[in-house]
C-alpha cells in the first residue's frame, strides 16, 4: 500500500442518466462517490476499476424527500448531510445517531449512504440498522428502476444484489411509526466506531398496552450478511419486553445461523458470544426509545 | 519576537525552570517545519521497494527485465547485486550469533513479510511502483518461525544457517544468591509464564530519505530522519565501503521517532547504492504499511519459570526467571537492547538476589529496534506483574507491599545488585501522589460498595524507573570485543559576527523541545532572553559538532545535551568576560552579562553590546587587547563519569540518572464484553530539576498515551504462516483522542547529584501504563476468577476470556510453602 | 492465511480415465472456472489467468498448475501457484482416486496459503470467499469429468 | 458531457491563491498539494485514511486529502495549515492556543489536527470535552496523549466569542 494508485481514467457525468449510461457502456467502470472505502482499495492495488465515474456531485443523488410512509434519501447524501437533515431527525432519528458515530468528521464529510451500503463491509454501520428498519433500495440500470428490500440487497461480504450496470440511487426509509423505537449498539475495535467487530440493531413497535407488537433484531459481523434473529423475535412478540421475557427469547437464539469470521480483531468464538449481548443491548435501546414515544 | 528585559527581571529569575513558549512551535504550527519528505532536489528520482509477501521463503529467481523496460524506470536493484555491492552490516553479537548476514535487500532468502526484495528507481514515484508490479520473483515458501519459544526447539526451521541455531545471544545474569534467598524464604511464588507482546510507537512521520552522491568529493549527502546518524554511519560505512566522513547526514524536523528511526539505515543504504548507481538524487518515502511491515518493532519477550522467594510479611527476597527475547529476523540494534534491562534490575525494589537466564532469538518477524522504554519496560512489567501476583496470592495489600519493598529515599544514592547507582528519588511519595491523583480511597470504597452488583472496578499501580544517559560500555557485556565505553554529547556556542549567539548540538530532537531548553540554559548564563539565542535545528555532521553517540534516544538530552550546551556557554561566557575586562581595564570577575551586553558591575557607562565584542574579534581585530586569545567560538564535550563495566560479573554503573514514574489508574470492566474503560489515570513523576516543566509534563502525557494504547489496543500480530495481520491502521489500532483519558500529573523534584544541572533524563516512561493497567485488571480478576493477567496486551476479548476462566483451571501460579 | 477444505464426489468413469483427465494440463486449463484464458506450458503444467475477487477487490492472477509425478496407490497432487494483487496463493490439491466398480470416487483435499496484501487485508472476510472459489474449482472439475465421458 | 480521461486540467484555490494545473486522474489530493504545488505543510502519516495528518478544508468541510482524488477537487476552495496564520505572520488563535498549551511536540500531525480543530470550532463553537475528543478522533497524535490538544481546544471553546 502506498499513496500511489494505478493509472486510471476519470469522468464526471453531469446527470444521473449519463452516469447510468456510462456505467453500462464502459468496460470495467466503477462508481466513485465519497470514496472513503474505494480509494483505499485503489491505494492497495488489489482491484478497483480502470475507469471511475464520479457521481459525488450529482444533484439527483442528494435529495431527501418526505413521502407518506417513507423518506426517500438520495444515495449520494453524505453522513454529515444526513446528520443535519431535519427530515431524517424527525422521521427516523436513529439514522442521525448512527451516522453521527461513523468514523470521524473527515470521513463523515465525504462518505455517502450509498457508498456505505454498496461496499457492504461487515464492519460498516448502516447495513444492520437499515435492514432492521426495513429499508428498500432503489436501483437504476439501463433497463429501468427496481426496488430491492434490504433483506435481499445485502448478499455477502462486499457483495450486494446490484447487477452489472446497475446503480443505487436512493434509499426508501420507512418513517418511524408511533410507539416505535430503534436501537443500534456496535462492538467496535477500541470502542471508537471506526471498525465494528459486530453490531446489533433492532426496531420495536409496542402495542397500546405496552407489549411488543412487532420486533426486528439484526446483527452484522456474525455471518457474511446482516441476519435477523427470527427465533428471538418470535419469542419476544406479545411479551411485555421485560428482562425475563428477553432472557427467555434469547435462549431461543439459533446459533446455527451464525458463521462469524475469525480475524485479527476478534475470534469467531468471541463474535458468536457477543451476538446476544449486543443484539440485546440494541433491543433494550429500541424498547427505551419506543416507550419514550408512549410517555411523550 | 525579541524582548528587552529590565535589570530587575533578569536578576530575579532564571529562564531554566520556566515553561516558556517553545521556539519550535512558530514554524510547526504554520506548516513550515521541514521534515525529511519535504526535501526536494533537482533531478531527483524515486525509489519503490518491492517487499516479500512471505514470512519465510527461498528466492529461486528474480526477473526485473519487464520492470527495467517500463516507462520512466532508471534502474533496479536486486539482492544478487547487493550481495556484490555490500558487505553484511556489522553485527553487535559475538559469534556464532555474529554470523548472521544482514543486507539492505534480501539475498537468497526472505525472512520476514515486508522484507525488501527489489528496489526500483524511476522518474516518478508512481512509475516506480508501476514497474515494481512487473517484477517477477520466484519464491519457494518455507515454514515460518513465529514464537520465541519455538525458536529454541530443535526441530524447527533455522533462519540463518551459518549460526546453527536461532540464538542471537545468551547470557546468565546472576547477582546476589537466589538459591540462598529461596532457602530463607517463607514461601516461593512460582509463575509459569508471562508474555510481553510486540507493539511499536508508530511515529506519525514514517521513515524518509533523500540521498545524493557527489562524485567530485565522493561524498553522500543524506537528508533523512534517522535519529542516531553516527550509529547509522558506523553500520553503513564499512558495509558500503564508504569512509564515514563522506557520509553527510542532515536532519531537521523529525516527526516522532520514539527510537524507531534509529535502524532506518538499512533503507538509507539502498538509497545510497542507487544514488551512486544512477547518478541521481534518490528520494525514498516510506508509507505506513511499509513502516508497520518493515520499519521497527518493539521487543517481544517471554518470561518462563519465574520463582519469587518471599517472606510471610511480603518482603520479596529476589527473582529467578528465564527470559526469551524475540528480536525478529535480524538483530539490528540487538542484542544491545538485551543489556539495557539490566539498568533497572530490581526496578524500584530492594531485593538483592536476581538470576535471569536470558536468551535472544530470531524469528520470521520484522526486526525490532529501540522503542520508547526500550528493553527496560519488558523487565519492569515483569517485576510489576510479580509484585501484584505475590500481593494477591499472599493476601497482602498492593500498595503496602510496594511501599514495604521500595527502595527508600534515605537509601539514595542506592547501588543495585549489579552495580548501577540510583541517583535520587522518593518512590513512596510518588506513589502517594499518584494515588491522590486517582482518588484512591474513594475508588477503593466504591469497589467495596459495588461488590456483587456486576460492576467491576479495578485499581492498578505501575512503578517504573526511566533510566537516562546510557553507558555504552555495557555493550561489552554482550561482546567483549566492542570498543564502546561511556557516552557523551557535544555543543558549540558562539558569538556570531553580528552579535547573535548561535548554538549547535549533535542531537536529533523529535518534539522534545531542544531548541527551547538549550536556549533557556544559554540565556541564563549569557544574560539573554531565550529569543536572543539561536539554536540550529538538528544534526549536520558536515557543518555542526557531533559525537559518536549524538542523537536523541535513551532519555538523555537534559543531561548530556544540556550538559554540553552549558559547558560551551560557560566557556563563551568566560571569553566574553575576558574580552570585556581587557577592553575596560577591569578584572574579569567585575564583568556582568546583561541583556546582550557585557559591562562592568556598577558602572552603567562601561558596557559593550555583544555585537561590539564580535566586531573586535572578527573584523576590527587590531583593537583586541594585547595577549588575549579568544575565539568567541566555544565547543564543549560533556562526558558522564562512567567506567567500563566488569563484563564477567556483568557489574557496573550502566546509567547516570533515574527518573521515577509512578502511575495509578482506575478501570471499569464490562463483564459481558470484557471492554475496559479507564475512569481515572494519574502519573507522578520525578525527573530531578526541571528545565521546562511543561515539556516534561508533555513527555509524561505522551508516554502514558502510548502505553495505554499498547496495553489495550495495539499489537503487532502474525499468523502461523508468518503473515502479518496488522500491517496498517485498520488492524493496528493506534489510540485516538477518545481512547485516552485526561491524564492527571504531579511532579516532585529530587535533583540528580550526578548531572550538571540536577536534571534527569526522562521521556520514556518505562511503560508504566502497561504495568498499571495490567495491575488494575489483575485487581478485577481477583474479585472473580483469580485468573492471572499474564499478557501485557489485554483487548476486550482477552479480558472476556479471563473473566470466564474456570476457577479450577491451571492459573499458572503456585505458592510453595518453604519447609526448609 | 491458511484455508483448508476437503470433500468428495463420485463420477461414472473408470479410475484410469479419471486419472488420465486430471493429469492432463490442457484439460485442467480449460476446466478452471472464471479464467481469461490458459496456455499449456509443459507435459504436466499450464498457466491459467484466473479472475479472482469480489466487488471492488478484484483482478487477474496468473495461476500455474503443475501435476506432480503420480505413484499408484497414493493421492494425485496438483500444485497451484498464483500471483497478483500484491499477493500469492500457494495451494496443494490432492485427489485420492478410489475404484467403486462402476464408478470412481474422488476424495479431494485442498490446502491453500494466501500470502501478502490479500491475506492481511481481511483474512476473516476473505476466507469464505476463498472457500467458495475452491468449491467452484472442484465442482468444475467434477462436471468436466462427467462431460468428458 | 465529458469523456473519460487519464488526466484533466483542474482549477483550485489553495489558501487564497488560484492554481490551474494538469493532473493525472490517479493523483490523490494530498500528493497534488505536496508534490505539484510544493505546499509541504500538509503531511501524510498513513496510507489508509486513519491518521488525519493530511486534513485540509475543502469548500468549508474538513476532509482527509489522501482520501480524495485531486480531479475531484476541481473548482474547490481549499484551506491548508499554511493559510491559517494572518498575512503579517501573526498566529491564528488556534495556532496560538496550541503553542501556549504545548499541544504539539514533534509537530508532524499538527497541521491536520489544526484543520480538524478549526472545523470543529466553526461548526460547534463551544464543544465540551467529549465533543472535542470526537471532533479530533480522525487525527492520530503519538506524542501528546491528546491531553494538551484537548486543553488547547478547550481554551478556545470556553471563550465567549470564538474568533475563528
Amino acid at each position: 500500500m502506498a499513496l500511489l494508485l494505478r493509472e486510471l481514467e476519470y469522468v464526471r457525468p453531469d446527470s444521473l442518466e449519463d452516469a447510468v449510461r456510462l456505467l453500462s457502456e464502459l468496460p470495467d467502470a466503477g462508481l466513485l462517490a465519497g470514496g472513503q472505502s474505494l480509494i483505499n482499495v485503489l491505494k492497495m492495488r488489489i482491484g478497483g476499476y480502470s475507469t471511475l465515474i464520479d457521481i459525488s456531485r450529482l444533484r439527483e443523488l442528494k435529495a431527501i424527500e418526505v413521502g407518506e410512509k417513507s423518506l426517500r434519501v438520495g444515495a449520494g447524501v453524505t453522513y454529515d448531510e444526513l446528520m443535519h437533515s431535519m427530515e431524517v431527525s424527525l422521521h427516523r432519528p436513529t439514522l442521525v445517531d448512527v451516522v453521527g458515530r461513523i468514523a470521524d468528521p473527515q470521513v463523515r464529510n465525504r462518505g455517502t449512504l450509498g457508498g456505505n451500503c454498496c461496499y457492504n463491509d461487515p464492519t460498516c454501520h448502516l447495513p444492520p440498522i437499515l435492514t432492521a428498519i426495513g429499508t428498500v433500495f432503489e436501483a437504476r440500470g439501463s433497463h429501468g428502476t427496481r426496488m430491492i428490500p434490504a433483506s435481499e440487497f445485502f448478499v455477502s461480504y462486499y457483495q450486494t444484489s446490484l447487477g452489472p450496470g446497475e446503480m443505487l440511487v436512493a434509499l426508501h426509509v420507512p418513517k418511524l411509526k408511533s410507539r416505535s423505537g430503534d436501537g443500534f449498539v456496535p462492538l467496535s475495535v477500541g470502542g471508537t466506531d471506526v471498525l465494528n467487530i459486530i453490531a446489533g440493531a433492532a426496531t420495536v413497535t409496542l402495542a397500546e398496552e405496552g407489549g411488543i407488537e412487532e420486533v426486528v433484531i439484526v446483527v452484522t459481523g456474525a455471518s457474511e450478511r446482516p441476519i435477523r434473529l427470527e427465533s428471538v423475535e418470535e419469542g419476544l412478540k406479545g411479551t411485555a419486553g421485560q428482562p425475563d421475557d428477553a432472557d427467555r427469547a434469547f435462549s431461543l437464539l439459533d446459533l446455527a445461523l451464525l458463521d462469524p469470521p475469525d480475524d485479527v480483531h476478534a475470534s469467531a468464538e468471541y463474535r458468536r458470544d457477543m451476538v446476544p449481548v449486543f443484539t440485546r443491548r440494541a433491543l433494550e435501546q429500541a424498547m427505551k426509545n419506543a416507550r419514550r414515544g408512549i410517555h411523550d | 519576537m525579541s524582548q528587552t528585559l529590565t535589570e530587575d527581571k533578569v536578576s530575579i529569575k532564571t529562564w531554566s525552570g520556566q515553561s516558556i513558549p517553545r521556539k519550535e512551535d512558530g514554524r510547526l504550527v504554520k506548516g513550515q517545519g521541514r521534515f525529511a519528505d519535504d526535501i526536494r532536489r533537482h533531478h531527483e528520482a524515486h525509489v519503490y521497494l518491492l517487499r516479500s509477501p512471505y514470512g519465510h521463503a527461498r528466492i529461486r529467481a528474480v526477473d526485473v527485465s519487464a520492470a527495467e523496460a517500463a516507462p520512466g524506470v532508471i534502474a533496479t536493484l536486486t539482492g544478487a547485486e547487493v550481495h556484490f555491492l555490500q558487505k553484511p552490516f556489522m553485527q553487535i553479537a559475538p559469534l556464532p550469533g555474529g554470523y548472521i548476514e544482514d543486507y539492505c535487500l534480501a539475498v537468497d532468502k526472505v525472512r520476514f513479510m515486508g522484507e525488501p526484495v527489489v528496489a526500483v528507481l524511476a522518474e516518478t514515484a508512481e512509475a516506480a511502483r508501476d514497474a515494481a508490479d512487473l517484477v517477477e520473483v520466484d519464491y519457494e515458501p518455507l515454514p515460518a518461525l513465529i514464537t520465541g519459544e519455538d525458536a529454541l526447539k530443535d526441530d524447527g526451521p533455522v533462519l540463518h544457517g551459518k549460526v546453527g541455531s536461532n540464538v542471537v545471544w545468551h547470557g546468565l545474569y546472576d547477582w546476589g544468591s537466589i538459591d540462598e534467598a529461596k532457602r530463607k524464604a517463607d514461601k516461593i511464588v512460582k509463575i509459569d509464564r508471562l508474555h510481553f507482546h510486540r507493539f511499536t510507537s508508530t511515529p506519525i512521520e514514517c521513515n524518509a530519505a533523500v540521498v545524493e552522491y557527489y562524485p567530485g568529493s565522493e561524498e553522500y549527502t543524506i537528508w533523512c530522519n534517522n535519529t542516531m546518524p553516527q550509529f547509522a554511519a558506523m553500520f553503513m560505512g564499512p558495509a558500503l565501503g564508504i569512509p564515514t566522513d563522506r557520509m553527510h547526514f542532515i536532519t531537521q524536523d523529525i516527526g516522532g521517532s520514539f527510537g524507531n528511526k534509529i535502524t532506518n539505515y538499512v533503507y538509507i543504504a539502498i538509497c545510497a547504492i542507487l544514488a551512486k548507481k544512477s547518478g541521481r538524487p534518490v528520494r525514498w518515502t516510506e508509507y505506513r504499511t511499509d513502516h508497520i511491515l518493515g520499519g521497527s518493532h518493539g521487543n517481544e519477550r517471554t518470561f518462563l519459570d519465574i520463582e519469587v522467594p518471599v517472606k510471610n510479611d511480603g518482603t520479596i527476597l529476589g527473582i529467578d526467571a528465564r527470559a526469551i527475547d524475540d528480536c525478529g529476523a535480524y538483530p539490528r540494534y540487538e542484542p544491545l537492547g538485551s543489556v539495557i534491562w539490566s539498568q533497572v534490575v530490581p526496578g524500584a525494589y530492594q531485593f538483592r538476589n536476581v538470576r535471569v537466564d536470558y536468551t535472544q532469538v530470531v524469528t520470521n518477524k520484522c526486526p525490532v529496534g529501540p522503542n520508547r522504554g526500550y528493553s527496560r519496560l519488558q523487565h519492569l512489567w515483569m517485576l510489576e506483574r510479580v509484585i501484584d501476583i505475590v500481593a494477591h496470592e499472599l493476601n497482602l495489600d498492593a500498595v503496602a507491599i510496594r511501599k514495604q519493598n521500595y527502595i527508600q529515599p534515605e537509601q539514595m544514592p542506592y547501588e543495585t545488585p549489579n552495580g548501577c547507582v540510583y541517583d535520587s528519588g522518593d518512590y513512596p511519595r510518588c506513589l502517594d501522589l499518584a494515588l491522590d491523583l486517582i482518588h484512591y480511597d474513594h475508588w477503593r470504597q466504591r469497589q467495596r460498595e459495588l461488590s456483587g452488583t456486576g460492576k467491576l472496578i479495578g485499581i492498578g499501580i505501575g512503578s517504573t524507573l526511566d533510566s537516562g544517559t546510557n553507558n555504552f560500555g555495557q555493550a561489552r557485556i554482550i561482546n567483549h570485543d566492542l570498543p564502546f565505553s561511556g557516552n557523551g554529547e557535544v555543543s558549540n556556542v558562539k558569538l556570531d559576527l553580528y552579535g547573535e549567539v548561535v548554538v549547535t548540538i549533535g542531537t536529533t530532537p523529535q518534539g522534545q523541545g531542544h531548541e527551547t531548553t538549550a536556549a533557556q540554559v544559554v540565556a541564563d548564563l549569557l544574560g539573554l532572553h531565550p529569543d536572543q539565542v539561536r539554536v540550529l535545528i538538528g544534526h549536520d555532521n558536515g557543518r555542526n559538532v557531533y559525537t559518536g553517540f549524538s542523537g536523541t534516544y535513551a532519555s538523555q538530552f537534559a543531561v548530556t545535551g544540556l550538559g554540553a550546551v552549558r559547558g560551551a556557554a560557560l566557556k563563551l561566557k568566560n571569553e566574553i568576560e575576558l574580552l570585556a575586562a581587557g577592553i575596560f581595564g577591569a578584572a574579569p570577575d567585575a564583568i556582568e552579562l546583561v541583556d546582550g551586553t557585557a559591562r562592568v558591575k556598577g558602572k552603567a557607562e562601561m558596557a559593550i553590546p555583544f555585537i561590539g565584542l564580535a566586531n573586535i574579534v572578527f573584523a576590527n581585530n587590531a583593537t583586541i587587547p594585547d595577549g588575549l586569545d579568544v575565539s568567541l567560538n566555544c565547543t564543549y564535550t560533556y562526558r558522564p563519569s562512567f567506567k567500563i563495566p566488569d563484563v564477567e560479573r556483568k557489574f557496573g554503573n550502566l546509567t547516570l540518572t533515574y527518573a521515577t514514574q509512578i502511575h495509578a489508574c482506575v478501570i471499569e470492566v464490562d463483564e459481558a464484553t470484557g471492554e475496559t474503560k479507564i475512569l481515572e489515570y494519574g502519573a507522578a513523576d520525578d525527573s530531578g530539576t526541571l528545565i521546562h516543566p511543561q515539556i516534561v509534563e508533555g513527555q509524561v502525557h505522551g508516554a502514558a498515551g502510548l502505553g495505554i494504547g499498547a496495553a489495550l489496543y495495539e499489537a503487532l500480530e502474525y499468523d502461523a504462516e508468518g503473515q502479518m495481520i496488522s500491517p496498517n491502521f485498520y488492524a493496528y489500532k493506534a489510540v485516538t483522542a477518545v481512547d485516552v483519558p485526561m491524564i492527571k500529573t504531579a511532579a516532585i523534584e529530587s535533583p540528580s547529584p550526578f548531572s550538571p544541572n540536577g536534571a534527569k533524563g526522562m521521556g520514556e516512561g518505562g511503560g508504566a501504563p502497561l504495568h498499571a493497567i495490567c495491575s488494575a485488571l489483575q485487581d478485577v480478576m481477583y474479585q472473580r476468577t483469580r485468573a492471572i493477567v499474564s499478557d501485557s496486551y489485554n483487548p476486550a476479548e482477552r479480558v472476556y476470556r479471563l473473566l470466564r476462566q474456570s476457577e479450577t483451571a491451571n492459573r499458572g501460579v503456585h505458592v510453595i510453602e518453604n519447609r526448609a | 492465511m491458511k484455508v483448508t477444505e476437503q470433500g468428495q464426489f463420485v463420477v461414472s468413469a473408470s479410475p484410469d480415465h479419471v486419472l488420465q483427465l486430471v493429469t492432463d494440463p490442457d484439460f485442467l486449463g480449460k476446466t478452471l472456472p472464471d479464467s481469461k484464458g490458459y496456455r499449456v506450458t509443459g507435459p504436466a503444467s499450464c498457466v491459467v489467468d484466473m479472475k479472482v475477487g469480489v466487488s471492488h477487490i478484484k483482478g487477474v492472477m496468473p495461476t500455474t498448475l503443475t501435476v506432480q509425478p503420480h505413484q499408484p496407490g497414493t493421492p494425485l497432487i496438483i500444485r497451484v501457484g498464483a500471483q497478483g494483487l500484491g499477493s500469492r496463493v500457494d495451494m496443494e490439491l490432492g485427489f485420492d482416486i478410489q475404484d467403486l466398480g462402476h464408478s470412481t470416487q474422488l476424495a479431494w483435499t485442498s490446502m491453500a496459503t494466501v500470502s501478502g496484501v490479500l491475506a492481511s487485508v481481511g483474512s476473516g472476510l476473505l476466507r469464505p470467499l476463498a472457500k467458495r472459489n475452491f468449491d467452484a474449482i472442484v465442482s468444475a472439475i467434477q462436471q468436466a469429468i462427467e462431460q468428458a465421458i | 458531457m465529458t469523456e473519460p480521461a487519464k488526466s484533466k486540467t483542474i482549477r483550485v484555490t489553495v489558501d487564497g491563491i488560484e492554481y490551474t494545473r494538469d493532473v493525472e486522474a490517479r493523483t490523490l489530493l494530498v500528493r497534488f498539494i505536496r508534490e505539484a504545488l510544493n505546499h509541504t505543510g500538509t503531511h501524510f502519516g498513513c496510507d489508509t485514511g486513519h491518521c488525519g495528518s493530511c486534513s485540509v478544508i475543502v469548500d468549508g468541510k474538513v476532509v482527509k486529502s489522501c482520501m480524495v482524488l485531486a480531479v475531484q477537487a476541481d473548482g474547490a476552495d481549499i484551506e491548508t495549515v499554511e493559510g491559517l496564520a494572518n498575512p503579517d505572520g501573526s498566529l491564528h488563535p488556534i495556532q496560538q492556543a496550541f503553542s501556549q498549551y504545548h499541544a504539539l511536540q514533534c509537530g508532524f500531525c499538527t497541521p491536520g489536527v489544526l484543520m480538524a480543530a478549526k472545523y470543529l470550532l466553526e461548526t460547534n463553537p463551544h464543544p465540551n470535552e467529549e465533543e472535542i475528543r470526537r471532533g479530533i478522533k480522525g487525527n492520530l497524535c503519538r506524542c501528546t496523549g491528546y491531553v494538551n490538544i484537548v486543553r488547547a481546544i478547550q481554551s478556545l471553546a470556553n471563550e465567549e466569542e470564538v474568533r475563528v
